[in-house]
């Protein structure tokens, strides 16, 4: 070993007893994106994982290419908390142009690791700092230039596992999964990281008390993320035609249908039961897709914020057509291009109520992986069922991260393809039926497909007004007896969207309402808000539009709280909407600054309020 | 013997291929396309039931209605009529689909559709009504009128219209024609070539807006038409079943094009030279053009080689919308072995 | 004359006694598109408005260009009700396809007047059936071919004259002004009103009440369209900058636009101080808006809901780089294509909340021709002042029918150009300046223009993140202080923006809140209101956002009631969210079928309500 | 000496053109690009405050931030670029517009956009930094991607590539030039004159994605670029104050092209033969590339005849912009005429 030994070089005066952090702290990694720090991350994540702790990671990156301060979270919760900490225990300093500020980020009495050469200014007592001899470790691995900076973070992966007592041998199966293969690179990164560990374990002197333990909490489970799950969703679910173009956050759920679709979906002669077409923009893209619809495909795509504004009129078309589409939203941070990698919840009106005039949508928000996958199919079977768009409002946390899941559940239900008549139908009828005639009550209709081989079942389908035989019409009552109709239609979809998941604690005064990502975080809250004497109940919604549950859950409870990732507490609103009688008892608890919220903040808020309803 | 005689392979009459009354302008030229559609699909025995009309928002658009009544149609969104004619064709390979459009919603909101279907080569009959005007909307300048041409409000063009032809071979077009509303004979030959195209065929016709752009001088009136109309060939369509007899021409008259389903389309030369196949004969054929003193109509360029969006995909040979759920839900298994893997 | 002679040939049973109805009627006129019946029915109008009684015509026609059914409705009412009737008195059935139909609509009591050769089979019995000789007086005229259809209609105008006693005078002066110096047609035109007129005069047997006197109620008025008065307010609002598509029902402002701006702001030379740019589509329409008012200029454009559609994503841009824009958007019948020729109020939720993630816009509602001619000129102020989008929400009823009103009143106030810095600011600032800095507090930051020349005046302008020194940055601070702000901006756009107009009541236990073209309407029911003993407060908003006066309003009064023509009632959603505590004691009264409310639907639903709450 | 011979003629240094540090990866063509534009700029003396810089979204669309930084910078939505362009420079008829966009942004997205604002002729430089992806996203093919390409998840592409300078062309383009961000000596030159056009000049760049699309085969690579690139000419630029002694040159080998502004464009023949006056050539050269042989750059097309939109418009000469309210509100008098013609 040449390498000089670099040694804690501060000792926290603040923390007096080291008493073992066992499986409960975060950690950061501060680099530099473009610099393959995401191999690094996911392999200690993995590892972690693997070790039978939860684990979750969030990627926090700028909107480039490469060059920009990046940072990784881990989460590593032996009680399943796996919202993001505002602080972190642990900082991996590797961006020197971040580092003062990262470093004011540790919790007190956390610990920094960053590459000796940094020669950082050490300015935190509190905070145990430990050097890692990176250039050296990089230049003894022999790697090629380009893969210098790759190898590079293996240094903190072999450190890190030396001082938190990760198995090396977890590390390296992470490494093979993560590259999957790739036997030599894999091999040389597997080698630093040893590289490290040995070194580390011959040189540093561990002063802190974070730990990683085996447990078994995780067994069985995968660590995935959202968007592969919603692909496999949709691919479970039969997706036949995909449109899609290019943004972030979104882009990956079509990646993963261009990866799995050609496995799972194509004939024994390689040809396929499926299209995928890129288009060239998101006005095509929402017009193949609606196309496809019409012609009786399940048909779908992803996109973002600026993606969904420019479908706003063909959504308003398809919805007034009655023509099944859906529409995954991988929510990023808006108004406008606003942050392209930070996430948000903060399209939910807009989707709600998208397209100009009357109307509103069935929207679906998945919480977590499992219902990122549950949702894929059930998205295409509400759309073809209610023939009209649905939107699937996931986000940035949700989509791009990876989480712990169990395995993904076969459906049981078969693919409900909605009311269509086939050729018999129509010969069965007589050739007598009408597109728009609600025959059953419940608003929806029955409709035909091109290609229908009866000379009887071809209709007319346009975005102006028509009557119930699909004729073009002008004649007032036409038109409001097919709004109300369509009216009729949305309210008969509450009764079978996604129902709220609720908990009723006895006596609580409070009850809180959230809905998609925000669940770790809100979870996570009420049991610390428990501890402090606060108990409260919970209602996360799963779907637009809002229905007869969270009316019975509003009015158990005195106070609500509305917890969202937004400014203008648009979910709120809705319910604000929905129950205007107890408006005034509902309360916005609304941030956004492009991260995930966190239980901290949902605490504070919550006691804040509280302390005034009881004053 | 008088019955059948008129009617088709399908035992279909010339009646069951109309569609409703028009609700155009009395002497419209869409009115007059919709009537030749009918005509052309009642002579090619086309099974209704298979056709699929889309269009965007115009008059032009509207005119669905008017041909082809028992036909499933979809009237979409202005300019939009590409991206819902892409999804629907891919989804339903075994459809016949028909999409009629205006200057203006080909040519100036949905240019980019347009040029983008054309690469993507959808297999469908792309009929573009071109009157130069925005008919519906009461003839305000499209993308196609003419460089000083009258503008409503005073003042005159001074923006150079768009040639959709050449745009059409420029963007990878495999089929483009030209007609003229008000010669029906050949705008009915083109019609059946057309159909019988691997890819996506565009028909530019031009059809008079008799109540914005029939003014003297406009180059979208029937007299304009009719007096500077070039036609560069007649055109025999010859259905694959026949098994015509070849007629002795003069050499170097005919030119025989075979299209991708068997069918051929012969060329009768009456105008100048010009080899539909030769892609830079057909540009330079619409640059000449630009000093105004003709156009020329006919088949300006073909070319049955490119693979259609749906053989680019390598779709399976049933039309994907008539696969049976178990095709399309992948095995129990295979998700097993996904999780697995994922483990 | 060989005209046969053509009685009335029916007296209503049921009406007994004859007093004379004088100047409160309304007539509806049936004709078929494209018959050039405007003429005659503007004429009509303009006659009985020169005799000093206040008048409104309706137009309700199809979406084609010829051929189709088409109403006009005039409404004759000395005491100034100028919203629509249900029905009419007197029906002129010049549409033989739906006269079935429209007979049927006819007041009892009332009169129809039909061409000879129509064959009518004379169902009702309590309606006076006028035959008039149409095809012999057209023979007669000597007209064309191509001119038939237009000269037929004056038959009805002449018939029309004589029996309601319109001054044939006003006729010929109506006509003088419609022909607008083409003599020959005019001439053409009235000599067969003139031939109808004496021909119902020797052939006629009047039975009726219907009656037209001279009075002085409209004076000095003007009778206009809202698109023009848009457009001669924007003129005199300064506006530089235009581009649009066409789209019904908002292509009328622009043409108006077209014919006054050269007149109005030629220079010397011939040279135009302003440009009208026919975009390709709404996309480049707002996007050039933008890039104009970026620039510097006061820029707009006029659309209707599917173009409003398709702004959206530009919307947002503009609303997060804070750039001015003025969009007038002529409400038609939505969703989707709709009905583009019948109206609605159906485009404020999604005018209020355009474009993808938060964010609220300023828009502004006229209800008459002087406030399409006043907001012409303010919603450019508002937008320079607030460096944001601003939306006009007018409708088609407003924009396309002709209303009397006052003469234009020339604005007192100086353009306001907002905070923009010279380079002679920035060399008094020394060059310091920060584009998104709150000087002032109030949310609005100075802002410089392209082309100024001062080397400190550059800044980059873009919709993703960026901090006071319009940098790009991600840091959630950054963010958060600056959404912040955007909503301190939209507070103080309370305060500035067109207050509503409130007539408070005494006692009364009803507030009425409306908006835009329900105006007469609701004028009209409160009168009525309140001669059966209820009576009302109104409230008339004229912009969002809401802001305190509203909240005063709702708080005296008991119930609350918001008129509105759209089915989801989407202001009064807009106001319990502004209201919370009062949600419930607002009442949702909304329609839409396609026509403007009339006062009896509105008398009706209010009645209907206080009933209940009486209960 | 030194010092004042390193400032331009506004007394400017090379740095006073800068932008900030680019946030680009290593290599970028994007990068070179920003450079060769600042140098342009200083060469030519543009004063920076006239300047305003267009964009959409994209890696290329994000470098305005890299260049000329102290100039007014409007960095707008994808693919919408052209229509900022529009609204700005016809309101400010003196500002200087450099607008740049990826392929992505102007062929797929923007396709409509990018041929209407040339059709209108809006006097900018157009640049499209070309690399056949969209870099920001990740390497997804754009529609400029050539037939063949690998595709991200497997697959060749089979969607034939749009040529933009063919269409910009076809689309009435008076200035057409193709050029390599490796060559910075050519491009530089092609700029400068682009800057002296009148109406839009488009500058359509090959400049390499190192990152997503740099692969062997890639006809948008650094390799590919300098091996197939065919420049047709040497391009001198002579700007209106130098008064340059015409060398003695052989007979057809110098072409000059005289802008409109006075500026001389010096073509010295060393490629194949081609007269940039000629569209039809210039539309041929490009066909003739189609067999992916090599790919002309420089003058391809140009034509200084075309009116401006701002000429088509009849503007007053001073930017509308700096018009003072007195000039923008007619008078009472004005509106008393109106309001007594209504009556
Ligand atoms: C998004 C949108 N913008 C504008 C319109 C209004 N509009 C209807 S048809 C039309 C133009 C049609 O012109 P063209 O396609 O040439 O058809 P034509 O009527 O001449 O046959 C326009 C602008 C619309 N329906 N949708
Ligand atoms: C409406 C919209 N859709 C998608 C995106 C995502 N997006 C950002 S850049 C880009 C492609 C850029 O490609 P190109 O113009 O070629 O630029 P390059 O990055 O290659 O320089 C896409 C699809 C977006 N920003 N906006
Ligand atoms: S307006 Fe013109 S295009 Fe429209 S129906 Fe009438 S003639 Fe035809
Ligand atoms: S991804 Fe490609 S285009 Fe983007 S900065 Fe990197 S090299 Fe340039
Ligand atoms: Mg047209
Ligand atoms: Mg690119």
């Amino acid at each position: 070993m040449t390498v000089t030994s670099s040694m804690a070089h501060s000792t926290p005066s603040t923390v007096v007893d080291r008493v073992p952090i066992v499986n409960d702290f975060s950690i950061t990694t501060a680099t530099v994106n473009g610099s393959g720090s995401q191999t690094a991350n996911n392999t200690l994540l993995r590892a972690i994982h693997k070790m039978g702790v939860p684990v979750n990671g969030k990627n926090i990156f700028p909107s480039n290419i490469q060059g920009l301060p990046t940072w990784f979270t881990i989460r590593v919760s032996k009680d399943g908390y796996l919202a993001r900490c505002e602080q972190a225990e642990i900082l991996v300093a590797m961006n020197k142009a971040s580092s003062m500020e990262d470093i004011q980020n540790i919790v007190s009495g956390g610990i920094c690791l960053y590459p000796a050469d940094f020669q950082l200014p050490i300015m935190r007592d509190d905070v145990t700092f430990y050097q890692m001899p990176v250039n050296e470790l990089v230049m003894q691995s022999g790697a090629e230039a380009k893969l210098k900076p790759y190898v590079a973070n293996m240094v903190y992966v072999g450190t890190l596992a030396y001082l938190l007592n990760i198995d090396l041998a977890e590390i390296e199966a992470a490494l093979s999964y993560n590259f999957n293969g790739k036997q030599k690179a894999m091999e040389l990164n597997y080698a630093t990281a040893k590289a490290a560990y040995d070194w580390a374990d011959a040189n540093l002197d561990k002063i802190d008390p974070f730990r990683i333990e085996r447990m078994s909490k995780t067994a069985g489970t995968l660590l995935i993320d959202g968007n592969t799950a919603a692909a496999l969703g949709a691919i479970f679910g039969g997706v036949q035609f995909v449109a899609w173009y290019p943004i972030t956050p979104s882009t990956s759920i079509v990646d993963n249908l261009s990866e799995y679709l050609p496995k799972l979906r194509r004939e024994a002669d390689g040809k396929a039961t499926y299209a995928i077409v890129q288009a060239e923009d998101e006005l095509a893209v929402i017009g193949m897709v609606v196309g496809a619809g019409w012609a009786g495909a399940r048909s779908m795509t992803a996109t973002s914020g600026p993606g969904l504004s420019l479908m706003t009129e063909f959504v308003g078309y398809a919805y007034f057509a009655e023509i099944p589409a859906v529409i995954w939203d991988v929510q990023r941070m808006g108004p406008s291009t606003g942050l392209p990698t930070r996430v948000a919840q903060d399209d939910l009106l807009t989707a709600y109520t998208l397209g100009h005039g009357d109307g509103r949508h069935v929207c679906l928000i998945p919480a977590s992986i499992a219902e990122c996958f549950e949702f894929g199919g059930t998205a295409l079977d509400l759309a073809e069922r209610l023939q009209t768009p649905v939107i699937v409002l996931s986000d940035l946390d949700l989509g791009l991260n990876l989480w712990p899941t169990r395995p993904f559940e076969y459906p049981t239900k078969p693919l409900d393809r909605g009311k269509v008549l086939s050729a018999e139908d129509l010969t069965r009828l007589q050739g007598e039926w009408q597109r728009y005639a609600d025959i059953d009550g419940d608003g929806i209709c029955y409709r035909t497909l091109p290609g229908t081989n009866h000379p009887a079942a071809a209709y007319f389908t346009r975005g102006t007004g028509h009557n119930e035989a699909a004729g073009y019409s002008e004649r007032p009552e036409d038109w409001s007896a097919n709004l109300s109709r369509l009216a009729k239609k949305h309210d008969y979809a509450r009764t079978i969207i996604p129902a709220p998941v609720t908990e009723l604690v006895d006596g609580a005064g409070a009850g809180i309402i959230s809905y998609g990502t925000n669940d770790p975080a809100v979870q996570e809250a009420r049991d610390i808000l428990k501890a402090a004497g606060i108990s409260t109940s919970y209602l996360r919604l799963r779907a637009l539009p809002l229905e007869s549950k969270l009316t019975e859950f509003i009015q158990r409870h005195k106070r609500i709280y509305v917890i969202e990732n937004n400014l203008d507490g648009q979910m709120h609103s809705l319910i604000q909407l929905h129950t205007p009688a107890d408006a005034d008892r509902i309360i916005s608890v609304a941030k956004c600054d492009g991260l995930p919220l966190t239980a901290h903040w949902i605490r504070e808020s919550i006691v804040a309020h509280e302390a005034k309803e009881q004053a | 013997m008088t019955t059948t005689a008129t009617l088709n392979r399908l035992g279909l009459s010339k009646t069951d291929y109309n569609g409703a009354p028009s609700t155009l302008c009395n002497g419209c030229g869409h009115y007059s396309i919709a009537n030749i559609i009918n005509g052309a699909a009642y002579d090619l025995s086309l099974d209704l039931t298979r056709i699929a009309k889309f269009s965007g928002i115009g008059c032009s658009s509207k005119s669905p209605t008017y041909f082809l009544g028992r036909s499933h149609s979809i009237n979409g969104l202005h300019g939009r009529m590409p991206s819902l004619a892409t999804g629907a064709t891919t989804v339903n390979r075994d459809l016949v689909a028909i999409g009629v459009s205006g200057d203006g919603d080909t040519g100036s909101i949905g240019l980019g559709q347009f040029k983008h279907l054309l690469r993507r080569n959808v297999d469908m009959v792309y009929i573009i009504e071109n009157n130069g005007v925005y008919g519906l909307t009461k003839g305000q300048l499209s993308a196609t009128a003419d460089l000083g041409q009258k503008m409503k409000h005073g003042g005159l063009n001074e923006t150079p219209p768009l040639d959709l032809c050449l745009e059409a071979i420029v963007a990878g077009c495999g089929f483009v024609a030209r007609s003229f509303a008000g010669d029906a004979r050949q705008l009915q030959s083109l019609l059946k070539a057309a159909f019988s195209h691997h890819g996506t065929a565009v028909v530019n016709v031009i059809s008079p807006c008799v109540t914005f752009n029939s003014g003297e001088g406009s180059t979208k009136s029937y007299i304009w038409a009719k007096e500077h109309g070039l036609p560069l060939h007649e055109i025999g369509f010859i259905p694959l079943e026949h098994d015509e007899i070849r007629a002795d021409y003069e050499p170097g008259t005919i030119r025989e094009v075979t299209m991708h389903d068997g069918t051929v389309i012969r060329l009768k030369k009456i105008g100048q030279e010009h080899d539909p196949a030769d892609r830079m004969a057909a540009i330079k054929l619409l640059e000449d053009e630009r000093d105004g003193q003709f156009f020329a109509t006919g088949l300006l360029y073909v070319n049955e080689e490119r693979w259609t969006l749906v053989e680019q995909a390598k779709l399976v040979d049933m039309p994907l919308v008539q696969l049976p759920n178990e095709r399309l839900r992948p095995s129990k298994a295979a998700l097993d072995q996904i999780n697995a893997e994922l483990t």
